[in-house]
């Protein structure tokens, strides 16, 4: 399974990213997830998230993930992850994953729980920024 | 011989702490759970979000009975929220 | 929900699509499905795929899922939907799917949703390209 | 009186009928299972792809006992595969 990781303070480049897709003549479903700032939190107004994150775990965290995703899902042909630290302002993504297979069903199956178990095990945490 | 650790505190357990890390010396063989209750001890409103502490060593999670050797770095933090 | 449908003999325009989506300040969760047509079908190495919709039913019945999206994911802000017809060459994407919501449960379960429909009630079907 | 359809192939249903469609004249209050009887007479290997066979009427999938009307159009379909 080809892996790319970025954990990265500036906007994640979407543009760059759906041109970098490594294609394969066997990749049949490409899932794309992208987890954008809303514009309130409970209920409040908020101007942004300021991710926190312990890189050098947060790393090796992912990289277990990725790991057990080509032993539980061997068709996986790609996943590529991006997850923005810092200030990410209302509008604007914090995280982009895309998973390549063959069939959707893997290729979803696959997402939902990198995602599910990144939001458990992978150290970012975030704090609202009020807005002004 | 006794060993020392270095301890750090992520996201709003910093707050709690008013330092993002501290030291501590330990008897030989101490484990994670003897650096939890140092810990405690000083920070009291540390220990009462115990039940949400996540503990790791270096870049991996351990268990309370996860035995500590000299230079090891020990991260306490909150439930994670990625994404 | 607003909703978009494209049945086209042209590339889809991937880069447009992404340009276009409809920001909006509730939605934290963006799925993008892309159905890639492979490079062998069966064990044989194919050419393309050549789609056949009927196309007033197609785009009858997409509206029709639409709706039961609505009512079953109150909380979806958008679909949009583009599925090439005619000549579809081994690596070019034949189908691509959108759904944004305010969190990702929702749109994984309708995308999926979605496309597994489609695939029981949408007038499209394909016959293999050999290779020359 | 009786009541004209058209009748539609799609898919490879066509290279079976060797049309895309015919027409065909039936009683008043005649069915979808009406439409079919004729068809599978007419073409036999159509008759062999009896169980997998989908009908519409205009752009909404009927049932056998669904009536027609005149000027209905029906289309007959092979399971359907986009994506």
């Amino acid at each position: 399974m080809h892996r790319h990781l970025e954990l990265t303070a500036a906007p994640i480049p979407l543009g760059d990213l759906a041109a970098s897709r490594v294609e394969s003549s066997t990749s049949g479903a490409v899932i794309t997830f992208l987890g954008v700032v809303r514009g309130s939190e409970a209920g409040q107004p908020i101007a942004a998230l300021d991710y926190e994150a312990f890189e050098p775990m947060a790393r090796h965290q992912f990289e277990k993930l990725f790991q057990t995703m080509e032993t539980r899902w061997p068709s996986l042909e790609s996943t590529r992850l991006v997850h923005r630290y810092g200030i990410v302002p209302a509008g604007q993504p914090s995280l982009w994953v895309e998973v390549t297979a063959p069939h959707r069903g893997d290729a979803f199956a696959a997402c939902q729980w990198l995602i599910d178990e990144m939001k458990r095990v992978v150290p970012i945490w975030k704090r609202t920024v009020p807005t002004p | 011989m006794p060993i020392r650790v270095r301890i750090r505190y992520w996201s709003w357990f910093k707050d709690l702490t008013h330092t993002p890390e501290s030291e501590c010396t330990l008897p030989d063989g101490a484990t994670v759970a003897d650096v939890l209750h140092r810990v405690h001890q000083e920070h009291p409103r540390l220990a009462e979000a115990r039940k949400s502490t996540l503990v790791a060593v270096g870049v991996e999670y351990q268990p309370p009975d996860h035995i500590l050797h000299e230079g090891d770095e020990v991260s306490l933090f909150p439930p994670v929220q990625g994404g």
